[in-house]
């Protein structure tokens, strides 16, 4: 055999592929220069004491000693807390249930679809002003129910401290669970029709195949979903300021204010690169081993 | 014959979707412990029909009888039937065990008496080493085993099977296909199979039922329907390689009835007309490429010399593709006796494998 | 020639006749006032005007007088319909010295939105079809990064944005903002564009490689057409999120190119005496228009691409 | 003639009337104003304004409140400097008082504009809801605590406050001359004495701010000028707020001692503040602008405007030299404090924002927050005053 | 071997998927217008392989020539092959006419000898009326004609198939087989092609290759693979329903050996061993179900009765499923001399017909 001779060498593996990497810079980019860039910008920062523009003195841990014995920070952080865990769970179980009502082949499905939808279509300035507005004691709800007789009904979310972050509840869940219900559906809509039969054979009920069947099958979805709910809650702010602007008494406040406030009103940027140091850290320690794992690793698909 | 003997009967069953009539006014009667195979093409109504039976479609009209009792309004669960199907259907998350008990948990059923009832099918299906296993570690065989399981573990009198083995591969296929006869064997239920595979119609078929369009074409044993199909559509879907189809007319010389096309000529004194007997016209002749000999020095009551044009080994068989007159004509002979691709070999066969059908209509003359 | 309905009765040796009439037959009766239908609707009718209720608030208080407003009830209907609250809040609503309501803003808007749209799904379907389909080295890891890059804050990155845009001399520009919605809009899009190329057939992509067709050739010939329900899912997020903008539209704009929603947030927040709320809930509606209209008009393909891209993966 | 963009937060009616002095007077040199206003008062705006300026893409002039916050940016060398202009117009003459310009000074170069002077230390009463409550309208805050029951029980709100943080920190703050004297004042803002913070005195501090807790546990309105509107309208019985409210009575048509009583220094301690507005301007790289840029700074000084536009914003002019007979009964009050001196440098001038927002934060919670004693803010206050640099 | 007669050759190939191995130095050469089949069970590497021969993956080591020129590194548009895939990859937004046209339009070809290409393409292939419909419109087999002619308009020299057939049912699969034949005969290509069907294999291949586990078990012509497989894998992959395999042992009884099982003795005076000659020790009989004779009267080497389990009709012939001695054995007779279930039959084979296999390695005796 003489073609053996002829070998041809490896060429280089930098320029295999190459116009696909052209087409990438705009992501490796984003992703380097941005994201991984921004992120390790702002931690270098955080160990200043960069007031109104970013300086670099740096003055150690004093940033986080002060950002951890703030009180505005505990406030916001178990505001987070229970606005991220109430919302990750309503909005689920809110988003499921919708789904599987429209999954019913009900007529009118558009219409109720639409409906369930269109929140979202509306920024959150928007919704936290329309539910100030509702929730306002003095025209809303609460007035409405005592104009109806009931004098000594107190329903004023946005006024009380202990419950102001339900009032935020109740707008961000309006406005996210429509999302949620189309992921859900979309979902739904792509489980085997024979699974649905083999479970009617058997005689079990629907609830049960739901709870049993379907939604165990479903963890993709709950996956996507879970991922768009998380990095919105993370980022709560607009809907808290068109709300309640983190009163009354800061007791609506949430991290990203703390972010801002600090880093553009108190014009402290090194307490607010600290603050946003500690947002990124809590997210890393959650969400990096599951994006590696989800889109590291794993071959195609 | 006595209702006792019937397990399922369908009753002037149609079934449409919206405009669409799927089922026209079917009528089934499927005997205790038979193994019924529908066949049929894709979307000619089989999985439609089992469904019907199944509860897991609304008919339009028409009944359904399962075991003497009108089950036409019940739900699936309350009708004594199994179901199993293509794509396994396999609940992901659960075990095997999961998958098996499931169904008898939720009917409420006793802890021990589950337990039993699972270790009895898995002995059947011999799939006790997978039980703890989940779906997704399974291969294609065992999934399919399982969803059998599924159906065997909740006793019922009916099983319905639609296409479970066309997800598997060749050898997969007859083992498994193998497995399903022997556990009818055991078992003597009924079972209702639907399948596009001729293979598995033939071997595991007590009766046959063709379905074309919503309608049944053709009930009957396996050999009757492959050796004296009804009409040529039927003559056609069941054989593989197909009936070789030759076009001509029936000409009544001297009272005997002869088959002219392309200048040749068939006698057919030996065939068996239909009831009506021998009738001149265009007509179709149809004879299996197995039917037809190859050299064999017998003497046929037709035979010819053709050229052979393409030569494909199979194993034991081989086909030649060759032509007769004009027409295409397809051989099976033992590979022993394949001859050469240019060579001429001399044809021969009995009209009476033969059959033969109205050109018009298409029925069986 | 056998009739083959006979041939099936006597095949089965079966009387035709025998029960033939009696029992149920046909489909199953359903009662259209069933209980499970009074469950299913009633809790969707009910989930429904929940959902309706801030819509038909925003209308009803818009289409008020303020002295209507001040007595109080927001629930009920208008008693003498106005439109002057929208004419104003459109035309003649005043922040500073500029009376010209959200005319301009939403021009504006238009015109921030349609390239950044443009702009950002661009990109984001060239690096998910890059991702999806040549996936060379390296590659996840800047997709895990992106992906992670999802959950930070914007306001974090305002900073180093500032500084970026600054050293590419494009802060203050139209440009500068298209990037700006196109790098945040970037985790998302790409995720959704990545497992919808991943469902694509390889073969197909095989295909068109042995055929001689390169990188770009591929993705416009072949993948593209292909994307439609990505692309009408990806537009909408896009025109929903960059419309409602309001911390970039603030920041990297100017007051004569401000968008609608920094327009409507000066006209809230420009009190001047009492809030005029039937002025701001017109000038909100106003401002939610086009995204809403989006919506209604595509819910259906947003559905359906949903159910294409965003859950598989 | 060139156009120039000016940032400002002012957006309230009496401060749109009085920016379109300005405007006026600025275009009728031939040049044009851009106006940039930026709704929601700084917290809003001062973000989008430093931006713009550090991202190299900054407006021809832009507000901020006379004092520390813009001291980086001109540390930072992005901002214009004016000495030039304020010794041809020698604006260390006729701009009083002192501190004004100083506060526009670093390292003896003049960066900005002051254009007004506004004081915090303002009780705005409304007559008729003191009429309708069957009280005398009071003349002191000891006198007004007294009346807050009587105001309750006809379903009056007494004292209203805003949501917003800077505005229950204004009050406190205002509390602080009043209750316990300028000498404390000084000390604990200026010299950031905890000691003093945590003394006696401030204790006072607290207690009359928990008074005034009480008083405005009912109001829940969000913006100053909604609680201004309370009292306008007589559903408040006074609110404490600086003379920038008195634009909002004025736009609402109302005379000063008919229809509302101004107290300055809570009628208790005749003190004010010498805060307010100054324009900076960024350097630009087009010389028209630039050239601009000249103009509208000697316009925003120029005696007529200032007459014409502090009298709009309800606010003190920055010129001593300037013609203010049309002012009105409180302006007047003003003025006469100004000119005997009885002066206190505004907490803008003392603190960084950093020590402000703190306080914002303590304020808010306490007065939003019934549970939180005194003695606990108070605590807290001393170490914000303590770490404040 | 001379160079010119080969057309695809590949040396040392070896594919790696992280710490997987896929293909382990794999040797192949292909001649001029061989129709060369890959055979082997799922997940063995055949579309490795295939993948590799037209550079759509990047070999780990190894090289790839196709006529004659190293290809290891090039561009699979510029190796001359042309490639047709299991789920056919047709372009869905395009026209059949687009489809074909697409690759010669990415090369840059005159517009007018494109059209002249397409013409004779499609007229090779038949599909002239579908030129201007959406691959949506058309049936699978149709579909997979056009896939086939994407890659005849090229107008290579080595055609690529992957499972080309096997999404398609029985009946369009046999009839796309013999098309595909036909088109080998007229255009004398080489082609490789993989399929786990071993009808396809062995009817359409000059040479098949058996694979297993990334590497070739056997490279013969069909027949030789079909009767004398050189190991048990081989044996029992190849041949539906598969090989009958008896355990027992070799002996040498007065130097005549033969095979002791289950205390029946099979004389292998008839066998042709291997190279080695007959040894004794443990080994497995492997006789093939059609090579089993029933009650022929005939006189066998080997006779026996036995019972019948299970009858399987399959058209022309029927599968007996049985038992010799304790191990269970299947039988292929024609329909015509079908036994029933239960009855006992004599049966009868010719040692020559079967294999030999050493029962620890499973190699060919
Ligand atoms: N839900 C439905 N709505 C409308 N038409 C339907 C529906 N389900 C099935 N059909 C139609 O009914 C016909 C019969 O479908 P069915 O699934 O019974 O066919 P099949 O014989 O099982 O085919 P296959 O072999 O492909 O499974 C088809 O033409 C199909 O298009
Ligand atoms: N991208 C990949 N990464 C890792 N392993 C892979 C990849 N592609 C294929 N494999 C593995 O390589 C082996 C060979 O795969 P290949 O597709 O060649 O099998 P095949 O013989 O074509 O099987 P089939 O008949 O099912 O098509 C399989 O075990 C498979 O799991
Ligand atoms: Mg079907
Ligand atoms: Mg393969």
């Amino acid at each position: 055999m003489n073609t053996t001779e002829d070998t041809t060498r490896r060429p280089s593996q930098l320029f295999r592929n190459l116009n696909a990497k052209v087409a990438s810079i705009p992501m490796i980019m984003t992703a380097l220069l941005v994201f991984l860039g921004g992120t390790v910008w702002t931690i270098v920062y955080s160990f200043t004491n960069s007031k109104l523009l970013p300086r670099l003195k740096f003055v150690g841990l004093d940033q986080y000693e002060r950002l951890w014995s703030a009180s505005r920070w505990w406030t916001s952080i178990e505001n987070l807390l229970v606005y991220g865990v109430l919302s990750l769970i309503f909005s689920l179980v809110i988003g499921f249930l919708l789904a599987a009502l429209l999954d019913q082949k009900i007529r009118f499905e558009g219409l109720f679809r639409t409906i369930f939808l269109y929140p979202f279509a509306l920024s959150f300035v928007v919704t936290g002003l329309t539910w100030q507005w509702i929730l306002n004691p003095d025209f809303g709800v609460q007035h409405i129910v005592r104009s109806l007789g009931w004098e000594s009904f107190v329903f004023n979310p946005l006024y009380d401290q202990r419950i102001v972050i339900y009032g935020i509840l109740i707008a961000g869940l309006w406005q996210g669970t429509g999302l949620v219900m189309c992921l859900m559906l979309a979902g739904l809509r792509g489980i085997d029709e024979d699974i649905w039969k083999a479970a009617r054979v058997d005689g079990i009920p629907t609830w049960k195949t739901y709870l049993f069947i379907v939604i165990p099958m479903m963890r993709p979805v709950f996956i996507t979903t879970l991922v768009i709910i998380a990095s919105g809650i993370v980022r709560l702010y607009d809907l808290v300021v068109a709300q309640t602007s983190g009163g009354p008494g800061g007791a609506s406040e949430v991290p990203a204010k703390y972010v801002y406030d600090y880093m553009f009103l108190a014009q402290n940027l090194g307490q607010g690169f600290a603050a946003s140091t500690m947002m990124l850290l809590s997210v890393a320690i959650i969400v990096v081993p599951w994006a590696y794992l989800e889109f590291g690793g794993k071959k195609r698909g | 014959m006595g209702n006792d003997g019937v397990s399922v009967s369908i009753r002037n069953l149609s079934l449409n979707f919206g405009a669409v009539s799927v089922l026209k006014s079917l009528d089934l009667d499927i005997q205790d412990g038979e193994f019924l195979v529908l066949l049929g093409p894709s979307g000619c109504g089989k999985s439609t029909l089992l469904n019907c039976i199944a509860g897991l479609m609304d008919v339009t009209d028409g009944q359904i009888h399962i075991k003497g009792r009108n089950v036409t309004w019940e739900e699936p669960k309350d009708r004594g039937i199994g179901m199993v199907f293509q794509s396994y259907a396999l609940y992901p998350q659960m075990s095997v065990r999961g998958n098996l008990s499931f169904g008898l948990k939720t009917a409420g059923m006793a802890k021990d008496e589950i337990a039993k009832r699972v270790a009895r099918t898995a002995d059947v299906l011999q799939i006790e080493p997978l039980l703890d296993r989940k779906p997704s570690q399974l291969s294609g065989g065992q999934r399919q085993r399982v969803a059998i399981g599924r159906a065997l573990v909740r006793d019922v009198d009916v099983f319905l099977f639609d296409e479970p083995l066309s997800n598997l591969d060749a050898k997969l296929r007859s083992e498994l296909r193998v497995e399903i006869k022997r556990l009818h064997q055991k078992l003597a239920n009924t079972m209702i199979y639907v399948t596009h595979d001729q293979i598995e119609a033939m071997t595991l078929a007590d009766r046959i039922a063709v379905m074309r369009s919503g309608q049944i074409q053709q009930l009957d044993a396996p050999q009757t329907i492959y050796s004296r199909p009804v009409n040529r559509y039927v003559a056609d879907f069941i054989g593989s390689p197909g009936m070789n189809f030759i076009e001509g007319e029936v000409v009544l010389s001297d009272g005997a009835p002869r088959f002219r096309f392309d200048g040749l000529d068939i006698p057919l004194a030996n065939y068996q007309f239909d009831k009506a007997g021998a009738q001149a016209g265009q007509a179709t002749f149809g004879i299996r490429p197995e039917h037809v000999a190859v050299n064999s020095g017998d003497d046929w009551p037709f035979s010819a010399s053709v050229p052979v044009e393409i030569v494909e080994p199979m194993g034991s068989d081989t086909l030649v593709w060759s032509r007769l007159g004009k027409q295409a004509l397809t051989i099976r002979v033992s590979s022993e006796r394949a001859p050469r691709v240019g060579e001429n070999v001399t044809i021969g066969f009995d009209p009476m494998n033969a059959s033969l059908f109205d050109a018009a209509s298409g029925d069986r003359l | 020639m056998a009739d083959v309905q006979t041939l099936n009765t006597v095949a089965a040796g079966m009387d035709p006749a025998a029960d033939q009439l009696s029992g149920p037959r046909g489909a199953r009766p359903r009662r259209v006032l069933s209980r499970r239908n009074i469950f299913l609707y009633g809790t969707l009718i009910l989930v429904a005007i929940y959902y309706l209720i801030p819509l038909y608030v925003m209308i009803v208080t818009s289409l008020k007088g303020m002295p209507e407003i001040r007595l109080g009830n927001i629930f009920s209907p208008p008693v003498e319909i106005t439109f002057e609250p929208w004419v104003k809040a459109w035309a003649t609503a005043c922040t500073g010295l500029n009376c010209d309501g959200l005319s301009r803003g939403f021009w504006n808007s238009v015109q921030i939105t349609v390239p950044s749209v443009i702009f950002s799904i661009a990109v984001a379907s060239v690096n998910g079809y890059a991702l999806a389909n040549w996936r060379f080295k390296g590659a996840d890891t800047f997709f895990t990064i992106l992906i992670v890059g999802a959950f930070i804050p914007y306001q974090v990155m305002i900073y180093p944005i500032v500084i970026l845009l600054r050293e590419m001399g494009l802060y203050g520009s139209l440009w500068g903002l298209v990037i700006v919605h196109s790098i945040f809009g970037m985790p998302i899009l790409t995720l959704l564009f990545r497992n919808y190329f991943s469902s694509v057939p390889e073969e197909l992509f095989k295909a068109a490689r042995v055929d001689g067709a390169g990188f770009w050739r591929i993705y416009f010939l072949i993948m593209l057409p292909m994307a439609l329900p990505i692309f009408v899912v990806a537009i909408i997020i896009q025109i929903t999120g960059i419309w409602n903008d309001f911390l970039f539209g603030v920041i990297y704009t100017k007051p004569d190119t401000y968008p609608m929603t920094v327009q409507l947030n000066n006209i809230v927040n420009s009190v001047q005496g009492v809030k005029e709320y039937n002025v701001n809930m017109a000038a909100t509606i106003l401002t939610g228009l086009v995204p809403l209209i989006v919506y209604f008009v595509s819910g259906k393909l947003f559905v359906r691409g949903i159910a294409a891209g965003a859950v598989k993966g | 003639a060139a156009e120039l963009e000016v940032t400002h937060w002012w957006t309230s009616g009496g401060e749109a009337a009085a920016v379109a002095e300005f405007a006026k007077a600025f275009e009728a040199t031939g040049n044009t104003w851009v106006d940039g206003a930026i709704a929601g008062g700084g917290s809003t705006a001062r973000p989008v304004m430093v931006s713009r300026i550090t991202g190299g893409s900054p407006m021809a002039a832009t507000q901020f409140n006379t004092g520390r916050q813009a001291e980086e940016l001109v540390e930072a060398g992005l901002m214009r400097d004016f000495t030039e202009l304020a010794e041809k117009e020698n604006w260390k003459e006729v701009i009083r008082p002192v501190s004004l310009l100083e506060g526009c000074t670093v390292d003896g170069k003049v960066y900005c504009v002051p254009v007004n002077i506004h004081s915090w230390q303002w009780l705005w009463l409304s007559n008729k809801a003191f009429e309708e409550a069957g009280v005398p309208v009071p003349t002191n805050w000891d006198e007004f605590v007294a009346a807050g029951p009587a105001l309750e029980k006809a379903g009056k709100i007494p004292l209203a406050i805003g949501g917003q943080s800077w505005q229950t920190t204004g009050t406190f703050n205002v509390l602080i001359p009043a209750i316990a004297g300028k000498d404390v004042f000084l000390k604990v803002y200026q010299d950031h004495d905890a000691e003093v913070a945590a003394g006696p005195e401030i204790a006072k501090v607290f207690q009359a701010a928990d008074d005034a807790r009480k008083l405005s546990a009912k109001s829940n309105v969000q913006d100053w000028n909604q609680a201004t509107n309370l009292v306008i309208t007589g559903q408040a019985g006074g609110q404490i707020m600086g003379d920038w409210a008195q634009g909002e009575f004025q736009v609402a048509g109302q005379v000063a001692g008919e229809d509302y009583t101004c107290l300055p220094g809570l009628g208790v301690n005749e003190l004010i503040s010498t805060g307010g507005d100054s324009f900076y301007f960024p350097k630009l790289d087009d010389a028209d602008k630039t050239a601009a840029q000249e103009v509208l700074a000697s316009t925003m000084l120029n005696p007529a405007t200032q007459v014409s536009f502090n009298l709009k914003k309800g606010s003190v002019p920055v010129r001593g030299d300037v013609d203010v007979s049309a002012a009105n009964d409180c302006m007047k009050k003003g003025l006469d404090i100004l000119a005997k001196g009885n002066i206190i440098p505004d907490t803008n001038q003392l603190n960084t924002e950093d020590t402000n927002n703190q306080l914002n934060d303590l304020f808010v919670e306490f007065f939003k927050t019934p549970s939180m004693t005194p003695e606990d803010a108070q605590k807290r206050f001393a170490d914000i005053i303590a770490s404040a640099d």
